[in-house]
């Protein structure tokens, strides 16, 4: 069976018996097996019915905001959940010793549209397994290139693990340096036709919120974006720009490249290739190895005195 | 693009460099483009990106953001923070599609009215060639 | 419902030439909440002022646009005006269609929508506006002056002596600093003990100025005019009220220690002063090497005291001042001996650093004054001088000029010469630099007079040989190799800024240069001043001065502390930012933006936000810019403000 | 009953679109929306499009009335009047949301003009189903694979082409415009098996006397747990076929504004926010309450019918999961 689900079952169920923590943020079972829900345990009960397996998709790192008010939450983070975390506490909105972290080593998530998709029927189960994913159906397992089962922000993770865990589940994988390619093809088109994409995919936005309102990096108590002097709550395509290059400036130094904002989105938007460019640029003309890791000086909170003037390099790598 | 269009230019200009700048080239009488209009501000580094879209959103064909040189600023660093983030918003409003010409960023001191009389010289000159920004703009 | 009125100036045919001024007015209004516009041939004459105040009164504005030269011109005299009439003065805005306009184009057309334009982001701008006071703080008048040295005593002085009462912080047990460790002074070879002295006693008897020696500043909070400083008094474990300074103590006490004020040529005891004329004459015991510190025994010192003065239970006392004004002034350390092995600094006694050289010339010093070698005491026929010893020299991180070395390097070489009158300096250089009054011919006197002989190149290696130390290095103007034997080396090493100044800096919220030198607010127009209010720097706490120039810049700092001194309330633009607590999120991504730390955490009841310290805050607004959810407004250049202004501009 | 050869779509909506704006669906980025056709491929390969009918007929931003002027001279002038348009593809249950707001918003003693001017300037072709996706409850909540509520003509997909039948006059209308492209039915087979189409999710689903069991429920313990995961976003309700909840504002540039209106959601945490600072659902429980107790509660109650139609867009959307068949499942067993 299922061991790690077993091992998380019974440290969350301890750490609640054992008073450390008033609830405990995981998944649980959703409408079928390839949709876990977002899980709060509060009892060793609750704890019983936690999931881990590789359906489970959605980002946890935000629920921390809300749930750490009334004491210390015990979370299961994989490392977009740990840098979610770090960001929180970064903006001084949740303390550190107000979570406890148990520590996975993740191997990606399986989309269950994707997989529902590529196997023509539902899926009960699933298995990472290096470059080819195992899902289980009523007609046997089939087997596919993890590049096409995987939720598209697992495919550019570059962060298996949390960076820190209170006890780890299993041994951390290490974490690798993160690729831009989307943000480089888009780079090489001319400007009309980078306009064009954003237009086509802006087009469609329903100002829902779901990006915001799934980011931990958007934690704020206010949001300029709910206020009409900066953002009308009129929605044609200039209002979306306004809300994308807003939206994308405010997390650019901060976004973990969790990639819960497109995960979120209802209509297709690709919101990390916005805040990919920010990071790439970040990561060229600043020296920041990493910059989807929180740092000690946010990128955007100090400066070097021989920092480039970047617009002016700008319009040859464009 | 009917031949009485005219580029709109809005610049937001730090009070103590450029927008001094501005004040003298008026002093010097150096003739330029009508196209643009300023908005004095304390700082180049008080320029909340955010109002650069805004101006594009509300029909501006260009926008500028000027200040001190680095070094000068009179609040010691804010046009550093300048240079980090609109090094970032340069790139980005590119990326998203907007021509280099239509965004610009500069140093001009209080004794370059020279410079800011050039400057927008060469920008009138680069939109109207470019002709009407649609990009980013809503409609009217 | 706001009331604008809208005031076209011609300025003559400054604008009226270009634009057509009726047109602009008639467009003003036209725009929603006008409620008045009219033009006039000069508006920042008498009578054109009291056509505004007029129209305030008469129509009862809630807000006014001049349309006329730049705000650098006539702002304040419209904001003056307005005021007059009743209306607060930050109701006022300034539509520049002068400099901006009708002075840069010819096309009356294009002149005249773009004047229209700007009156309307004007008018949208002032719409927005809130009436204002201007922030008012009490002023302290009391300063507080850090650093007992030369710098520290003139400024303390300069203050004292216009009235205003002074809190003088040493951290050592007496006054005097780094002068009181030098013999004699370039370019006059005064002796500097008879200078200093006169100007020590001064101080310590100035009814203004309260002397508090062996203290620390520990903590500074507030602002210019309304600081509060908590000051450490160290224990000397002597009760120094009690204590007559006779110094019985220092005599009988059995234990000798090397003296770090004669560069460890000479001794002190454990309990004593530094020197004799030590200001104040109270003695310290240091507790490091003090046998009953150590042990639990002896107490000589206590024993013998007349008067009981010897405490060893004394502790730290930290008490706390209200100051109105801070001055720095440090002063400045020289690089520690570990950094020159190449010259045997450290490794052989007679290489020694041009300080330790002072001491042996200074007549109170461990040699009575005369020259004597510290390894055998014997008098040296040839001494070397190495200069720019770490200064200059990148590779040591110093690449500045120490710049006073030149000087006392020269001044050593004489004093050398005529104590030694048969013996030969040589003074390996890079460059002299004697700028300064009477400073190059001072150098010359050195060579001419005194016979110096100054060898340009650096010093490859010094080391013993028979009882000597020999002196390799190239004489780069003859390009021959050169070798000394000589029998002392004296090194100018480089003036670095002291241990303590760092800590200090942070305490002060005041920035410092890579080196660790206090940074001016402007390198040439405010030398003397930093970028927080209130606080101001004197002497090499900034960068290597000498005497002189600590003098000057103290008198200079003392005259800024008392130009603040001479108001009862210091007056500040309002134009500062504030932070709106329902929509702070207490992230704090303003605070590492903000060049004058006026920016803390404040909790709430049930969460932490930013607040703004007014008093620091100079309106730069990059903490408004950096404020993601538009919590942190800067008054008067507010979001709704700039984002008006661009709206109306793109009409 | 009539049968149009697939082929003869394209013919037939040019011919509808020379009176009036037509939509289609239409493939973009992987995802198939409604969007205004202009001869581009249609795409008939879909469960639903993301976007529902509801927001051609109600737009999510629509000018109330239009104003020049300033503050003394100020005039005000109605919004346009909306040009006719014809919608192609939109799902039975789309339709039938369509109906429910109608009902909400033209049959109370307020009738909302500017929905009635726009539905009446609408002619909705519905593409009945033959196949159910993954989410489809329809059934659940009374609504059926071709269900007729809400649409003017329906197509239901046949072999080689689609059965047409008009459900209005104005449907009929439209089919007299395009009587060259349709042929004698031979039989109703097609718009049978729609008719007799299983939906295995309404299966599992029981709202058997819903409305009496969750009465007293309000205060239940389940709604502050099940809350948890909702991140108060507006996907469901911008999603949502019949959620029609707006708010009013004005818009200016110059001296020349809009008064419009735009779609809320009850989910964001400012939605009943008050000028005084008053928020009578500040936490998330109630706004999630608000919204289940909304669809199979109060709407029953008021309206006759759940304001849910089952068409699973939440289900498939929800970045949380928190979805109506979620509730309906959990209800099913937490509920006496």
């Amino acid at each position: 069976m299922n061991e790690r689900q077993a091992k998380l079952r019974s440290i969350a169920g301890s750490l609640l018996a054992e008073g450390r923590v008033s609830l405990f943020i995981g998944f649980g079972p959703g409408l079928e097996p390839s949709r876990p829900v977002p899980w709060f345990a509060k009892n060793a009960d609750e704890a019983g019915k936690l999931v881990l397996d590789p359906f489970c998709g959605p980002g946890l790192a935000r629920y921390l905001l809300d749930e750490t008010a009334a004491g210390p939450a015990g979370i299961v983070a994989r490392g977009c959940d740990g840098l979610g975390l770090e960001r929180l506490v970064a903006d001084k909105r949740v303390g550190r010793d107000q979570v406890y972290v148990v520590g996975v080593a993740c191997r990606g998530a399986v989309d269950p549209d994707k997989a529902r998709r590529l196997a023509g029927r539902p899926v009960f189960g699933a298995e990472v397994n290096g470059e080819t994913v195992a899902l289980t159906t009523a007609g046997g397992r089939l087997s596919f290139p993890r590049s096409d089962c995987l939720l598209d922000r697992c495919l550019a993770c570059a962060d298996p693990s949390p960076r820190t865990a209170d006890t780890w589940l299993e041994e951390p994988l290490p974490g690798a340096q993160r690729e831009f390619e989307g943000v480089e093809a888009l780079e090489k088109l001319g400007p009309d036709d980078r306009y064009a994409f954003w237009a086509r995919h802006l087009e469609r936005c329903l100002r829902c919120h779901a990006c915001r309102n799934a980011c931990p990096a958007c934690n704020c108590v206010a949001c300029s974006l709910d206020n009409p002097e900066w953002l009308e709550r009129t929605t044609g395509l200039a209002d979306h720009f306004m809300f994308h290059f807003t939206r994308a400036y405010h997390v650019a130094g901060r976004c973990v490249a969790c990639g819960e904002c497109q995960r979120a989105c209802p209509v297709g938007i690709p919101l990390m290739l916005l805040n990919e460019k920010f990071m790439k640029d970040i990561r060229d003309l600043f020296a920041v190895p990493d910059p989807h890791r929180p740092q000690e000086a946010e990128p955007l909170g100090h400066f070097s005195p021989d920092d480039p003037e970047g617009w002016r390099e700008g319009d040859e790598t464009l | 693009m009917s031949l009485t269009w005219e580029p709109r230019i809005v610049g937001f200009a730090c009070r103590w460099c450029t927008y001094a700048g501005a004040d003298l080239a008026g002093t010097s009488r150096l003739e330029y483009p009508a196209a643009i209009r300023l908005i004095r501000v304390p700082c180049s580094g008080r320029v909340n990106p955010s109002f650069v879209l805004r101006a594009f959103q509300r029909g501006a064909d260009g926008v500028l953001v000027a200040g001190c040189h680095p070094g000068d600023c009179h609040y010691t660093s804010g046009n550093l923070f300048t240079r980090r983030r609109y090094s970032l918003v340069k790139r980005f409003l590119e990326y998203l599609g907007m021509e280099p010409e239509r965004f610009r960023v500069e140093w001009i001191s209080a004794a370059e009215g020279h410079r800011f009389a050039q400057v927008v010289r060469e920008m009138t000159a680069d939109l109207r060639r470019l002709g009407p920004n649609r990009k980013m703009r809503e409609e009217t | 419902m706001p009331r604008i009125g809208v005031f076209v100036c011609w300025c003559g045919l400054n604008i009226a030439g270009t634009v057509d001024v009726e047109r602009v007015a008639e467009a003003a209004r036209a725009i929603p909440g006008v409620v008045h516009a009219e033009t006039y041939k000069y508006f920042c004459s008498e009578p054109g002022q009291n056509l505004i105040k007029q129209a305030i009164q008469e129509k009862r504005l809630s807000g006014v646009v001049v349309a006329a030269c730049s705000p650098s011109m006539h702002e304040s005299t419209f904001r003056e005006a307005a005021r007059m009439a009743g209306l607060n003065p930050y109701l006022v805005q300034i539509a520049n269609i002068r400099e901006q306009c009708s002075w840069v184009h010819t096309d009356r057309e294009e002149a005249t929508v773009k004047a229209s334009a700007i009156v309307a982001a004007m008018v949208a701008k002032v719409r927005r506006d809130e009436p204002l006071e201007p922030l008012k703080f009490p002023v302290h008048r009391k300063a507080l002056v850090i650093g007992g040295g030369i710098a520290g005593m003139q400024a303390a002085t300069d203050i004292a002596e216009a009235g205003c009462p002074v809190i003088l912080v040493e951290q050592g047990p007496n006054l005097g600093g780094r002068m009181a460790q030098l013999s004699e002074t370039f370019p006059t070879l005064d002796c500097a003990s008879c200078i200093l002295t006169p100007r020590t006693a001064e101080v310590a008897r100035h009814p203004l100025i309260e002397v508090l020696a062996y203290s620390e500043v520990r903590e500074v909070t507030g602002y210019v005019g309304d600081f509060t400083v908590k000051i450490a008094r160290k224990p000397a474990y002597v009760d120094w009220d009690k204590c007559i300074g006779c110094m019985l103590c220092q005599e009988k006490c059995p234990r000798k220690i090397p003296s770090d004020f004669e560069r460890g040529l000479g001794s002190r005891k454990a309990i004593g002063v530094n020197f004799p004329q030590a200001v104040p004459n109270r003695p310290v015991i240091d507790r490091e090497h003090c046998t009953y510190f150590e042990k639990g025994k002896c107490g000589v010192c206590a024993k013998i005291c007349p008067v009981g003065a010897v405490d060893f239970e004394q502790t730290e006392t930290v008490r706390e001042e209200k100051v109105g004004a801070i001055v720095v002034a440090t002063g400045f350390d020289v690089l520690p001996r570990e950094a020159f092995g190449e010259y045997g600094y450290g490794k052989y006694p007679d290489v020694i650093d041009s300080l330790a050289f002072e001491r042996l010339n200074s007549s109170s010093g461990p040699t009575d004054g005369v020259i004597r070698r510290p390894s055998d005491g014997k008098i040296p026929r040839e001494v070397v001088f190495i200069q720019c010893v770490g200064s200059r020299d990148p590779d040591k991180g110093k690449p500045y000029c120490s710049k006073i070395c030149c000087m006392y390097t020269a001044k050593h070489a004489m004093l050398y010469r005529h104590k030694v009158p048969d013996g030969q300096a040589y003074i390996f250089y890079m460059d002299v630099r004697a700028g300064g009054k009477g400073y190059e011919e001072f150098v010359q006197r050195a060579v001419e007079a005194d016979g110096a002989l100054y060898l340009r190149g650096r010093v490859a290696r010094v080391y013993p040989e028979d009882g000597r130390l020999l002196v390799k290095g190239v004489d780069t103007l003859s390009g021959q190799a050169v070798e000394i034997a000589a029998d002392l080396v004296v090194l100018a090493t480089a003036a670095v800024p002291r241990e303590e100044a760092r800590g200090l800096a942070q305490i002060l919220k005041v920035g410092t240069d890579e080196h660790g030198f206090f940074s001016e607010a402007h390198p040439k127009l405010r030398p003397v001043e930093t970028m927080t209010r209130g606080i101001f720097l004197a002497g090499s706490v900034q960068a290597p001065r000498d005497i002189s120039e600590s003098v000057a810049q103290a008198s200079g700092a003392a005259a800024k502390v008392l130009a603040l001194f001479s108001r009862d309330e210091l007056a500040a633009d309002p134009l500062v930012a504030a932070v709106d607590e329902s929509r702070c999120s207490g992230c704090l991504a303003c605070q590492p933006i903000c060049p004058y730390h006026a920016i803390e955490p404040k909790a709430l009841k049930d969460r932490q936000v930013a607040s703004v310290n007014a008093g620091l805050c100079q309106g730069c607004g990059a903490c408004a810019a950096a404020c993601r959810s538009g919590a942190m407004k800067l008054k008067g250049f507010t979001d709704e403000q700039i984002l008006a202004e661009v709206g109306t501009l793109c009409l | 009953m009539k049968l149009m050869r697939a082929g003869a779509l394209p013919r037939l909506l040019e011919t509808l679109g020379r009176q009036a704006q037509v939509y289609a669906p239409a493939t973009e980025d992987g995802l198939v929306l409604l969007r205004p056709w202009t001869g581009q491929a249609i795409a008939t390969s879909y469960v639903n499009p993301v976007n529902s009918l509801k927001g051609l007929v109600y737009p999510q931003t629509e000018a109330v009335l239009e104003f020049t002027g300033g503050d003394e001279n100020l005039s005000l002038r109605e919004a346009p009047a909306p040009a006719p348009q014809v919608v192609f593809g939109g799902r039975p249950c789309d339709a039938a949301g369509l109906a429910l707001i109608a009902q909400v918003l033209l049959e109370g003693t307020f009738v909302d003009e500017l929905f009635r001017r726009r539905r009446e300037a609408t002619t909705v072709l519905t593409v009945a189903c033959r196949e159910p996706g993954p989410y489809c409850f329809c059934r659940a909540m009374g609504v059926s694979p071709a269900d007729e509520r809400g649409s003017d003509v329906m197509f239901y997909p046949a072999d080689d082409g689609y059965l047409v039948e008009a459900v209005t006059a104005r449907g009929e209308e439209a089919l007299q415009a395009v009587a060259g492209l349709l042929a004698p039915a031979p039989d109703t087979g097609a718009r049978d098996a729609c008719r007799e189409l299983r939906i295995p999710l309404a299966e599992k689903l029981t709202t058997d006397r819903l409305a009496a069991r969750l009465e007293g429920f309000f205060e239940h313990p389940y709604w502050e747990q099940v809350a948890r995961r909702c991140r108060s976003c507006g996907t469901c309700a911008y999603l949502c076929p019949t959620c029609y909840c707006t708010a009013i504002f004005d818009t200016s540039r110059g001296t020349r504004g809009r008064r419009l209106r735009g779609w809320d959601s009850c989910q964001f945490k400012d939605f009943l926010l008050m000028a005084g600072g008053h928020n009578p659902r500040p936490a998330k429980k109630q706004r999630v309450r608000n919204r289940f107790l909304h669809k199979l509660s109060y709407s029953p109650a008021n309206h006759g019918a759940y304001g849910c139609v089952g068409c699973g867009r939440c289900v498939e959307k929800c970045p949380a999961d928190l979805h109506m068949v979620a509730v309906l499942t959990d209800l099913g067993e937490v509920l006496p």
